[in-house]
C-alpha cells in the first residue's frame, strides 16, 4: 500500500512534468496544426544552454536564458519554416519539424559529447517528506511550478485578449483573421511559449532524480507523444490529465515490475503507448479532443 | 461601364476586378463598383455569381481559397487597400462571413471581446460595446452561454455585434439572411438599417433581393463575375429583368418524350432531421415517379441538400421513411444505396482534383466491375478485358456530356467543366434515380442551359429518373414534370411547375413580403 | 517503342553487371536500397493513394523480416517468403480495426505506438525472437540453388558469394514489386483508394466500401513491408530488433513524402536516396576535406550525413512541395 | 536497337574484366617487403598494417565511440613513432556504425577488403550482424562488450572477462565484504540486450549458489528517472543492489537511494561508471555506497600500464583525465591487437590466419595491469581473463575510483558454465 503510494506520488510529480510539454504540443497544434516533433529537441536545446550557463551566471539567469534560447528556436521554427507552407497537410508539417529535430538533435548531442552536465539546481539532491513520503525536493519544485504555469496558462487562455485571439485563431483562423487577429502575430506566441514550456520541462526532467543533461534527453519528450494523444491533440485541459496519467502509468509499471513481468520485463517504455492504444480504440479522438466530423 | 451614380465622395471604390482561384477558374472578370460614404450598396446574384469572391477580395481573405487578385484596384478610403486581412479589418473594413461563423466555443461575452481586438482604443471599444447593448439587448442576457448554443437567428446578431464592435467605417455582410425566418430577417433588415443611420456605410451580399432592396440605396446584380445590372434599389425593384430572375417565366417544357424506365418509385414520407437542437428537416414527404424529374427546390438553407444527404444515406435520418421500390433506405449504408442504382452528385464539387478524368469518372464504375487488388495488380486478362469495355462505355458518356482532354486531372478544368464531370460520374454509374444537387450553380446561362440540354437527354436516353435539388427557379421551370418547394425544412408546396409558380407561399419565400 | 526496347535492354544489362563490377559495399548498399524501395513503394500507396497516414511501417518491416527468419529453416525458403508477406499482411488487417475508427494525426502517432509494442515483443519473444540476441537469417534457396558462397561460383572471375546473388533476387522483386504498384495505382482498387482519401463520403456514395478499403489499404501496404523486410533480413544475415525501431518508421515516412506522396516512381526515388545517402557520404567521408577525422572531435562524416539528411528533408518540404515526383514531370498545378 | 544492346553487354564485359574480380588478386602472396619474407594477406603491405574500427560516431554511444578512437589513435600513434610492428606503420581505418546494424554491415563491406583484423567493434548487435562474414574471412574482430553470449567464437577477442562473471565477483565481494547473508534479498537493475541480461545471468547464478533472492529490475537507456525501480527495491527489502545500466541511471538509482533511506551497497559493472558522475547532485551518495567491479583497471592504480595509458593522454589532451573508460577499453584492444601482430610478425606469417592463429597462441599477455591479470587466449570458448579490480567511489581519486586491494577472482566463478 505505502509503496502504491509513493509510486502514486511520484507518478503525479512526474507526470507533472510530462504536461508541461505536453502542453507546449497542444499549444502549436491549436494555433498552427502542426504536430511538432522538434519539440524534444528544444527541450534539451533549453536544458543544455542552462547547463552551461548557470556556472557563470548563477542558475537563476541560467534558466531565464535558457527559457528564452528555446522560446526563440521554436518562434524560429515557425517564422523561417512552418510559415512559408502553412497550409500544406498534416503529414508534410510534421515532417518538416522532424527535419529541424535531427538536425538540432545531431548538433547538441555532437556539444554534449559524453559529459553528463549538471543542470545546477539550488535544490540539489535534498528530499522533501509529505505526509511520510519522501520525495525528491526538485520534483515537488517541478509540480508546484507546474501546477502554476499551468493555472496561469489556464487563466491568460481564458481571460486575457492574448487568450480570447489565441481560441478565436485555433477555433476559425480565417474569421479571426476578419475581426482583425493577426494570425502570424497568434502562432509565433504559440511556438515561443511551447519552447519556453519545453525548456522549464527540460529543466526538470533532467534535475535530480535524473542525473543531468545528457545527448539522449531529446528523446524524453516521445514519452509526451502518448500524453497528448490520449489527451485529445487539441485540448490543453486532455495535455495535462494525459500527461499525468503517462508519469503514474509508466512509474507504477517500473514499480511493479516484479508482478507484471509476465507481460516481459522493462514495461515502463512501452506501458505509455498500450495505454494511449487502448483509449484511442474507445476514444478515437482522445479523451477530450474534439471529434471531427465529415462534411459534405 | 457605368459607374453607380455617385452622391457621396466614395469610400469603398472598386474598379475593373478580376479574381481567379487557383490560376484555373475566372470567378470576377472585370467587376468596377463605388461605395458613397454612409450609404448600403446591395449585391445580388445566383449561387457563383461572384458576390461571395468580390468580398473575399474588399476583405483581403482569398489567399485561403488559393484565390488571387489577377487585375484592377481596390481602394478604401482613397487609399490602396492593404492585402492582409487583419490589417484590413484594422483599417475599419470589417466583414461579416457567410453563415456567421461566430466562434462557438467561446461564450457570447468572448465573441464580442474578439471584435473588439480590431477597435483603435478603449474608449472606441467601451462605445460600440455600448452600442451593441442596445442594439441586441438578447446578447446581454446571453452573454455568458456559448455562442454555439444560440438560435441561428441569435447567432446573426451576435456576427455583426462582434463586427460592431471593431468600430467599423464600413460594414460588410454576407447573406445576413441565409436560412432565418421572415421575422428574424426582417429584423436584420432593420438592424442594418440602424447601423446604416450611425454612419457607417454597408455593403450587402443577399441572395434573398427583396431583403436585399428594401434596405439598399443602391444595387449591383452580378453575374458570373460581371456586373449584369446595376442603380437605384427602386429601380431595380420594379425591373422586370430582377423578377424574371428570381421567378423563371415558364418556357415551354423541354422535356423530351418520356422513355419506358425500369426505375422504381422513391417514396420520402414524413421525413424529419434534426441537428442537434435545429430542424433542417421536418416531415417531408414528396414521391418521385419512375422516369419522371422531380425538382425540389427552396431557398438557400431551406434543407435541399439535406433532404439528399438522407436519401444517399450520408446523413441520419431522424424520422421517417424512404423507401426506394421495396427497399428502406434510410437504414442501408451509402456504399449499399449506391449499389441499388441510386447514384448522386454533389453540390461543392467532390471528385479527385489530382486524378484524371477519366479516372475520376471510372471511379463510378466500382459498382459494377469486379476486378480486385489481385487481378488489376497482375493485369490479368480478365481485369485488362473488363477495363477495356467499361472505359468504352465511360467515354460515350463523356462524349455525351461533350467532355473531351479524358486525361488531364481534374482540378486543372474550369469550375463549368467540372461540374460536367460531376454529372457524367453520377451517369456512368448506370443509376436508375439519379440525385442532382445544385448541377448549375455558379454557371453562365448559357452554361446552365447546356447542363439542362444535358440532363433531359440522359434522361430521356437513359431512361432513369431524376431528383434535382436547384435553388434557381428559372432552371427548373423549363425541365422539371413536378415540383416540391421546401422552405425552413418544411414542404410549403408541391405541384407541377406552372401551380408551384402561382402559389403565394412559394412567392413569399422567394421574394419576401415585397411580393 | 523499338528506342523504349532498347533503352531497357541497357538498363537491365547494366543492372545485371553491377555484381561483376561494384565492390561488395555497393551490393550491400544497394540490397539495403532494393529492401527499402518495396517497402516505402507499400507506404505510399496507404499514405500517398489512401491517404491513412502511418507511422507504424517499421513493425510491418519487423514482422516481415522476423517471419522469414524464423520459419525458413522450418519450411522451403521460398515458402518461408510466401508465409512471411502473409503474415505482415494478416498484423496489417489485425491493425485495421484501429485504423478504421481512428483518423488522421490520431492514426498516425496511434500506429507510432505499434512500433514501440513490436519492439518490445520483439525484445521479450525470445522463443522466436531471439530477444536482444536477434536470429540467424538462413540463406535463401530455390530449386536446389542456394544464395550463398559455399558452391564456389565464379563468373567472369569474380567469386559470386551471397550479396552477388541477392543482388538479382532483389532486382527481380523490386521489379516485381514497382510493376504491381504501378499497376494497382491506376486500378479499379486503385482509384478507389484514391476516392476514400479525397472524399470518403464521395466513395461511398460511388459504392465503395470505405471501411473494407481502408483495411485492404492496410493489409496491401503491410505485405509490401513485410517483403521488403525478408529481402532486407537477407541482407544482413542476422537481424536484430534495433534495426526496426521508431526511426526507422521515420525514414519510411520520409522517403515517402519527399518522393511525392502518392507516386511509386518517387517513392523508390526516396527509399534511395534515404538508404544510400549515409552510406555513402560515410563512404567518401576519408575524400571530404571539411570533415575532421572520426575520434578527433569536430563535425565527423557521421554527423554530416545525419545534418545533410535533416536539411535535406527541410529542402526539398520547402522547395519542391511535389517531392522527387514532382521535379521529374511537373504537372499543371491542381486547386 | 540490338546494336545498342550488344555494345551495352560488350561495354558491361570489358569493365568486368578489369573489375574488382581483378583487384582481390592482388591481395596474398609474397610482399615485397626488404626483410626476411613475411606472408601477409588483405590489410598488410610492405610497409603498413591497416586495422579496421567500427565505432559508434553518430548514433546512442556516439560519445563512446570518440572516446574509444581517441584511445586508439593515442596508442597507435605511438607505436607508430617507437617503430611500428614488424617493420610496417600501423593504419587505422574507421568507419562510423551509427550503432545501427545496417549501417555497420555496410561500412563493414567497405572496409573488410583491406584489414588484416578489427581493432574494434561496439555493440552486440553490431556484432552479431558482422559475424557471419567476419567468420567466413577469418578475421579476428576486438569486442568492446564483454558479454559471454558471443562465447565460443574463434574470432572474437575480449579484453578481460564478461559482465556475468563480474556479477559473480559483485555478488562474492558483498558476501564477503558487505555482510550479506544467505536469504538476503538483492536488487538487480539492468538494462535491456547484451550487457544488462549477460549481467543477470551471473548474479542470477551466484544467487542461487547462496541462497539470496534477487529481485529483478530491467530498464532501457531512455529510462532516465528511477523512482518506481528504487521503490521496488525498498518494498522488497534489498539489502544491495546490482547495477548493469549506465552512468545516468547510477546517478538517479543512488541518488533516489539516498532519498529513500535505502542505504545499501551498490555494486556496477565496468560501464556504469564515469567521473562525470561525481559532478552530478548524486555525487555524495555514490562515493557512500558505489562500487564499481571490472576487469578494466580503475585509472587511480598505479600500474605501469594505467601510468604511461594516463601520461600520453594528457600529453595529447591537456584538459587532463579521460571523461569516459572508453578511451582506456580501447587502449587496451589496442595492446591486444599489438601482441598478436607482434606475435603473428614472428611467425612470419601477418595473413589474417596468421594473425588469428597468433592471437590464439598468446597464453599470458600481461597489459601492464590495464586489463586484471595477465590473459590467455588458447580457449575461445572462455574469456582470456578472469580477475577483476573491485573499486569504491572516492572523490580524490583520479577517475573517481579506488582500487581495494589487488585484482581477485570470486571461488564461485570456477563453477560457471558459459
Amino acid at each position: 500500500m505505502n509503496q502504491f503510494v509513493t509510486l502514486l506520488v511520484g507518478g503525479l510529480f512526474l507526470g507533472a512534468i510530462y504536461s508541461l510539454v505536453a502542453l507546449g504540443f497542444v499549444t502549436v497544434f491549436k494555433a498552427t496544426h502542426v504536430i511538432n516533433f522538434a519539440q524534444g529537441s528544444v527541450l534539451l536545446l533549453g536544458a543544455y544552454v542552462i547547463a552551461r550557463l548557470h556556472e557563470s551566471l548563477g542558475f537563476w539567469p541560467a534558466v531565464a536564458v535558457g527559457l528564452l534560447a528555446a522560446a526563440a528556436c521554436s518562434v524560429l521554427i515557425d517564422v523561417v519554416l512552418i510559415r512559408r507552407i502553412r497550409r500544406a497537410d498534416l503529414g508534410t508539417l510534421a515532417i518538416l519539424t522532424l527535419g529541424v529535430d535531427i538536425l538540432l538533435a545531431t548538433e547538441l548531442s555532437r556539444r554534449i559529447g559524453t559529459d553528463v552536465l549538471n543542470i545546477g539546481a539550488p535544490w540539489g539532491n535534498h528530499v522533501t517528506e509529505l505526509f511520510g513520503i519522501r520525495v525528491a525536493t526538485s520534483r515537488v519544485v517541478a509540480g508546484c511550478v507546474a501546477a502554476v504555469l499551468v493555472a496561469g496558462f489556464w487563466a491568460a487562455f481564458k481571460f486575457t485578449d492574448w487568450g480570447i485571439a489565441m481560441r478565436s485563431a485555433a477555433e476559425d483562423g480565417e474569421t479571426a483573421s476578419l475581426m482583425g487577429i493577426r494570425l502570424n502575430r497568434v502562432a509565433a506566441a504559440a511556438w515561443a511559449l511551447a519552447g519556453a514550456l519545453a525548456a522549464v520541462g527540460g529543466l526538470f526532467l533532467t534535475s535530480f532524480p535524473a542525473a543531468g543533461v545528457t545527448g539522449g534527453v531529446g528523446v524524453l519528450a516521445l514519452a509526451c507523444i502518448p500524453a497528448v494523444v490520449l489527451g485529445g491533440f487539441d485540448s490543453p485541459g486532455g495535455a495535462v490529465i494525459g500527461g499525468l496519467i503517462i508519469g503514474v502509468v509508466s512509474v507504477l509499471t517500473a514499480g511493479y515490475q516484479e508482478e507484471l513481468s509476465f507481460l516481459g520485463r522493462g514495461l515502463g517504455g512501452v506501458a505509455p503507448f498500450a495505454v494511449m492504444l487502448l483509449v484511442l480504440l474507445i476514444r478515437p479522438s482522445g479523451l477530450f479532443g474534439t471529434r471531427e466530423l465529415t462534411r459534405v | 461601364m457605368v459607374e453607380v451614380a455617385v452622391t457621396a465622395p466614395a469610400v469603398l471604390d472598386v474598379h475593373d476586378l478580376r479574381v481567379s482561384y487557383a490560376g484555373a477558374v475566372q470567378a470576377l472578370r472585370g467587376v468596377s463598383l463605388s461605395v458613397p460614404e454612409g450609404s448600403v450598396v446591395a449585391v445580388l446574384g445566383n449561387n457563383g455569381a461572384g458576390k461571395s469572391t468580390l468580398l473575399r477580395a474588399l476583405s483581403g481573405t482569398l489567399p485561403a481559397q488559393n484565390g488571387a487578385v489577377t487585375g484592377g484596384t481596390i481602394a478604401f478610403a482613397g487609399r490602396e487597400q492593404p492585402r492582409d486581412a487583419a490589417a484590413i479589418a484594422r483599417g475599419g473594413l470589417v466583414q461579416v462571413p457567410e453563415g456567421r461563423r461566430v466562434f462557438s466555443n467561446l461564450t457570447v461575452e468572448e465573441n464580442l471581446r474578439a471584435g473588439g481586438l480590431a477597435a483603435p482604443d478603449k474608449a472606441a471599444r467601451a462605445e460600440a460595446r455600448a452600442w451593441v447593448d442596445e442594439l441586441f439587448p438578447i446578447l446581454r442576457e446571453r452573454a455568458t452561454q456559448r455562442a454555439g448554443l444560440l438560435s441561428g437567428g441569435e447567432q446573426q446578431m451576435l456576427a455583426i455585434g462582434r463586427a460592431l464592435m471593431a468600430s467599423p467605417k464600413v460594414l460588410l455582410l454576407d447573406e445576413p439572411s441565409l436560412g432565418l425566418a421572415p421575422k428574424i430577417v426582417e429584423r436584420v433588415g432593420e438592424v442594418i438599417r440602424e447601423i446604416n443611420d450611425r454612419g457607417v456605410t454597408v455593403v450587402l451580399v443577399e441572395q434573398n433581393a427583396a431583403m436585399a432592396l428594401s434596405v439598399a440605396d443602391h444595387a449591383v446584380v452580378l453575374e458570373v463575375g460581371e456586373v449584369a445590372l446595376q442603380g437605384t434599389a427602386d429601380e431595380l425593384a420594379e425591373s422586370e429583368a430582377v423578377k424574371e430572375r428570381y421567378l423563371g417565366v415558364p418556357r415551354a417544357t423541354s422535356t423530351a418524350e418520356r422513355v419506358e424506365s425500369h426505375a422504381q418509385p422513391l417514396e420520402v414520407e414524413a421525413l424529419s432531421v434534426r441537428f442537434g437542437g435545429l430542424a433542417a428537416l421536418s416531415d417531408v414527404s414528396f414521391t418521385v415517379e419512375p422516369g419522371s424529374l422531380h425538382a425540389l427546390i427552396g431557398p438557400n438553407g431551406a434543407g435541399k441538400s439535406t433532404c439528399l444527404n438522407v436519401l444517399s444515406g450520408v446523413y441520419e435520418a431522424t424520422a421517417g421513411s424512404v423507401r426506394y421500390g421495396g427497399r428502406e433506405l434510410t437504414k442501408l449504408r451509402p456504399h449499399r444505396i449506391a449499389a441499388l442504382g441510386v447514384a448522386r452528385t454533389f453540390q461543392n464539387i467532390a471528385l479527385s482534383p489530382r486524378v484524371s478524368v477519366l479516372d475520376n469518372l471510372l471511379v463510378a464504375r466500382h459498382r459494377l466491375m469486379r476486378s480486385g487488388f489481385l487481378a488489376d495488380g497482375l493485369r490479368l486478362p480478365a481485369a485488362r478485358r473488363e477495363r477495356a469495355e467499361h472505359e468504352a462505355r465511360v467515354r460515350e458518356i463523356a462524349e455525351l456530356l461533350g467532355l473531351t482532354e479524358l486525361e488531364r486531372p481534374v482540378g486543372t478544368l474550369s469550375y463549368g467543366t467540372r461540374k460536367r464531370v460531376e454529372l457524367a460520374r453520377a451517369l456512368c454509374a448506370e443509376p436508375e434515380l439519379l440525385l442532382l444537387d445544385e448541377p448549375v450553380a455558379g454557371m453562365v446561362r448559357d452554361e446552365s442551359a447546356a447542363m439542362a440540354e444535358a440532363i433531359t437527354r440522359s434522361r430521356a436516353e437513359l431512361g432513369i429518373s431524376v431528383l434535382l435539388v436547384e435553388h434557381d427557379m428559372t432552371f427548373v421551370m423549363g425541365m422539371a414534370d413536378r415540383v416540391t418547394v421546401l422552405d425552413f425544412g418544411k414542404r410549403i408546396a408541391d405541384g407541377t411547375p406552372a401551380e408551384v409558380q402561382r402559389d403565394a407561399e412559394v412567392l413569399r419565400a422567394y421574394l419576401g413580403g415585397a411580393a | 517503342m523499338s528506342r523504349r526496347l532498347a533503352i531497357y535492354a541497357v538498363v537491365i544489362v547494366a543492372l545485371a553487371a553491377v555484381p561483376i563490377w561494384f565492390e561488395s559495399f555497393w551490393l550491400q548498399t544497394g540490397l539495403f536500397a532494393m529492401a527499402a524501395i518495396i517497402a516505402a513503394i507499400g507506404l505510399t500507396i496507404l499514405v500517398g493513394i489512401a491517404g491513412q497516414l502511418s507511422l507504424a511501417h517499421a513493425f510491418f518491416v519487423a514482422v516481415g523480416a522476423y517471419g522469414y527468419a524464423y520459419l525458413a529453416d522450418k519450411i522451403p525458403p521460398l515458402l518461408a517468403v510466401v508465409a512471411a508477406v502473409l503474415l505482415a499482411g494478416l498484423a496489417g488487417a489485425l491493425f485495421s480495426p484501429i485504423a478504421g475508427r481512428v483518423r488522421g494525426i490520431y492514426l498516425g502517432l496511434a500506429s507510432l505506438g505499434l512500433v514501440f509494442l513490436g519492439q518490445h515483443i520483439l525484445q521479450n519473444a525470445t522463443g522466436i525472437t531471439g530477444g536482444y540476441r536477434g536470429i540467424a537469417v538462413p540463406p535463401f534457396s530455390v530449386l536446389g540453388f542456394e544464395f550463398t558462397g559455399a558452391d564456389g561460383m565464379v563468373v567472369l572471375g569474380v567469386p559470386y558469394g551471397p550479396l552477388e546473388k541477392l543482388w538479382y533476387l532483389g532486382l527481380v522483386l523490386v521489379a516485381v514489386s514497382l510493376w504491381y504498384g504501378r499497376n494497382l495505382v491506376r486500378s479499379r482498387p486503385g482509384r478507389a483508394l484514391a476516392t476514400v482519401r479525397d472524399s470518403e463520403v464521395a466513395a461511398a456514395t460511388n459504392g465503395i466500401d470505405v471501411v473494407r478499403y481502408k483495411a485492404a489499404a492496410f493489409t496491401v501496404s503491410s505485405m509490401y513491408a513485410g517483403l521488403g523486410g525478408v529481402l532486407m533480413a537477407l541482407a544482413f544475415g542476422r537481424i536484430v530488433p534495433e534495426s526496426f525501431g521508431f526511426l526507422l518508421s521515420v525514414d519510411f515516412l520520409v522517403m515517402v513524402v519527399i518522393g511525392g506522396a502518392g507516386s511509386v516512381g518517387g517513392a523508390a526515388a526516396g527509399a534511395v536516396f534515404v538508404t544510400a545517402l549515409p552510406l555513402i557520404l560515410n563512404h567518401y567521408s576519408g575524400s571530404l576535406p571539411l570533415l575532421a577525422e572520426p575520434g578527433s572531435g569536430g563535425v565527423g562524416a557521421a554527423e554530416l550525413s545525419r545534418l545533410l539528411y535533416g536539411a535535406a528533408i527541410v529542402a526539398v518540404l520547402l522547395f519542391a512541395r511535389d517531392g522527387l515526383a514532382g521535379l521529374v514531370h511537373r504537372k499543371e498545378r491542381v486547386v | 536497337m540490338r546494336r545498342l544492346g550488344l555494345v551495352a553487354v560488350v561495354l558491361a564485359f570489358a569493365v568486368a574484366a578489369c573489375g574488382k574480380g581483378g583487384a582481390d588478386e592482388s591481395a596474398g602472396g609474397e610482399a615485397a617487403g626488404g626483410e626476411a619474407a613475411v606472408k601477409t594477406g588483405p590489410g598488410t603491405t610492405a610497409d603498413t598494417i591497416t586495422l579496421g574500427y567500427l565505432p559508434d560516431l553518430s548514433g546512442v554511444f556516439a560519445p563512446n565511440g570518440k572516446a574509444m578512437m581517441e584511445g586508439a589513435n593515442l596508442y597507435w600513434d605511438a607505436k607508430n613513432e617507437a617503430g611500428g610492428i614488424c617493420g610496417r606503420q600501423i593504419k587505422v581505418s574507421v568507419q562510423d556504425t551509427g550503432y545501427d546494424p545496417q549501417k555497420a554491415v555496410a561500412a563493414y563491406q567497405q572496409l573488410s577488403g583491406d584489414v588484416v583484423g578489427l581493432g574494434l567493434v561496439l555493440g552486440s548487435s553490431i556484432v552479431s550482424a558482422l559475424l557471419p562474414n567476419v567468420q567466413q574471412e577469418g578475421m579476428f574482430l576486438n569486442f568492446a562488450g564483454w558479454t559471454s553470449d558471443i562465447l565460443p567464437n574463434e574470432n572474437v577477442a575480449i579484453a578481460g572477462t564478461t559482465y556475468d562473471i563480474e556479477a559473480i565477483n559483485a555478488v562474492d565481494f558483498l558476501l564477503t565484504q558487505k555482510g550479506l547473508k544467505e536469504g538476503d534479498t538483492v536488487g538487480h537493475l539492468y538494462f535491456e540486450g547484451d550487457y544488462g541480461e549477460n549481467a543477470l545471468k551471473g548474479s542470477k547464478f551466484a544467487a542461487d549458489k547462496h541462497g539470496l533472492k534477487l529481485v529483478e529490475q530491467k530498464i532501457t537507456p531512455a529510462d532516465q528517472d528511477m523512482t518506481g525501480q528504487v521503490s521496488a527495491f525498498k518494498k522488497a527489502g534489498v539489502k544491495a543492489i546490482l547495477f548493469s545500466a549506465a552512468p545516468p541511471q547510477a546517478a538517479s538509482l543512488a541518488g533516489l537511494a539516498a532519498s529513500q533511506k535505502l542505504d545499501v551497497p551498490i555494486v556496477a559493472n565496468g560501464p556504469g561508471w564515469t567521473p562525470q558522475l561525481l559532478t552530478t547532485p548524486a555525487a555524495d551518495a555514490l562515493a557512500a555506497n558505489y562500487h564499481v567491479v571490472s576487469s578494466m583497471a580503475p585509472l587511480s592504480v598505479q600500474s605501469e600500464g594505467v601510468t604511461k595509458f594516463l601520461s600520453e593522454y594528457e600529453a595529447k589532451f591537456p584538459e587532463g583525465t579521460p571523461s569516459s573508460n572508453g578511451s582506456l577499453y580501447a587502449y587496451a584492444g589496442a595492446q591486444i591487437a599489438d601482441a598478436a601482430l607482434t606475435k603473428a610478425c614472428e611467425n612470419k606469417d601477418l595473413t589474417r590466419k596468421g594473425v588469428l592463429d597468433a592471437l590464439h597462441s598468446l597464453t599470458a599477455l600481461d597489459t601492464g595491469g590495464v586489463v586484471a591479470g595477465t590473459l590467455d587466449f588458447s580457449d575461445p570458448a572462455s574469456p582470456p581473463g578472469n580477475l577483476v579490480y573491485i573499486a569504491k567511489v572516492s572523490k580524490e581519486a583520479p577517475g573517481g575510483l579506488e582500487a581495494l586491494g589487488e585484482p581477485s577472482q570470486a571461488a564461485d566463478a570456477e563453477g560457471y558454465s558459459f
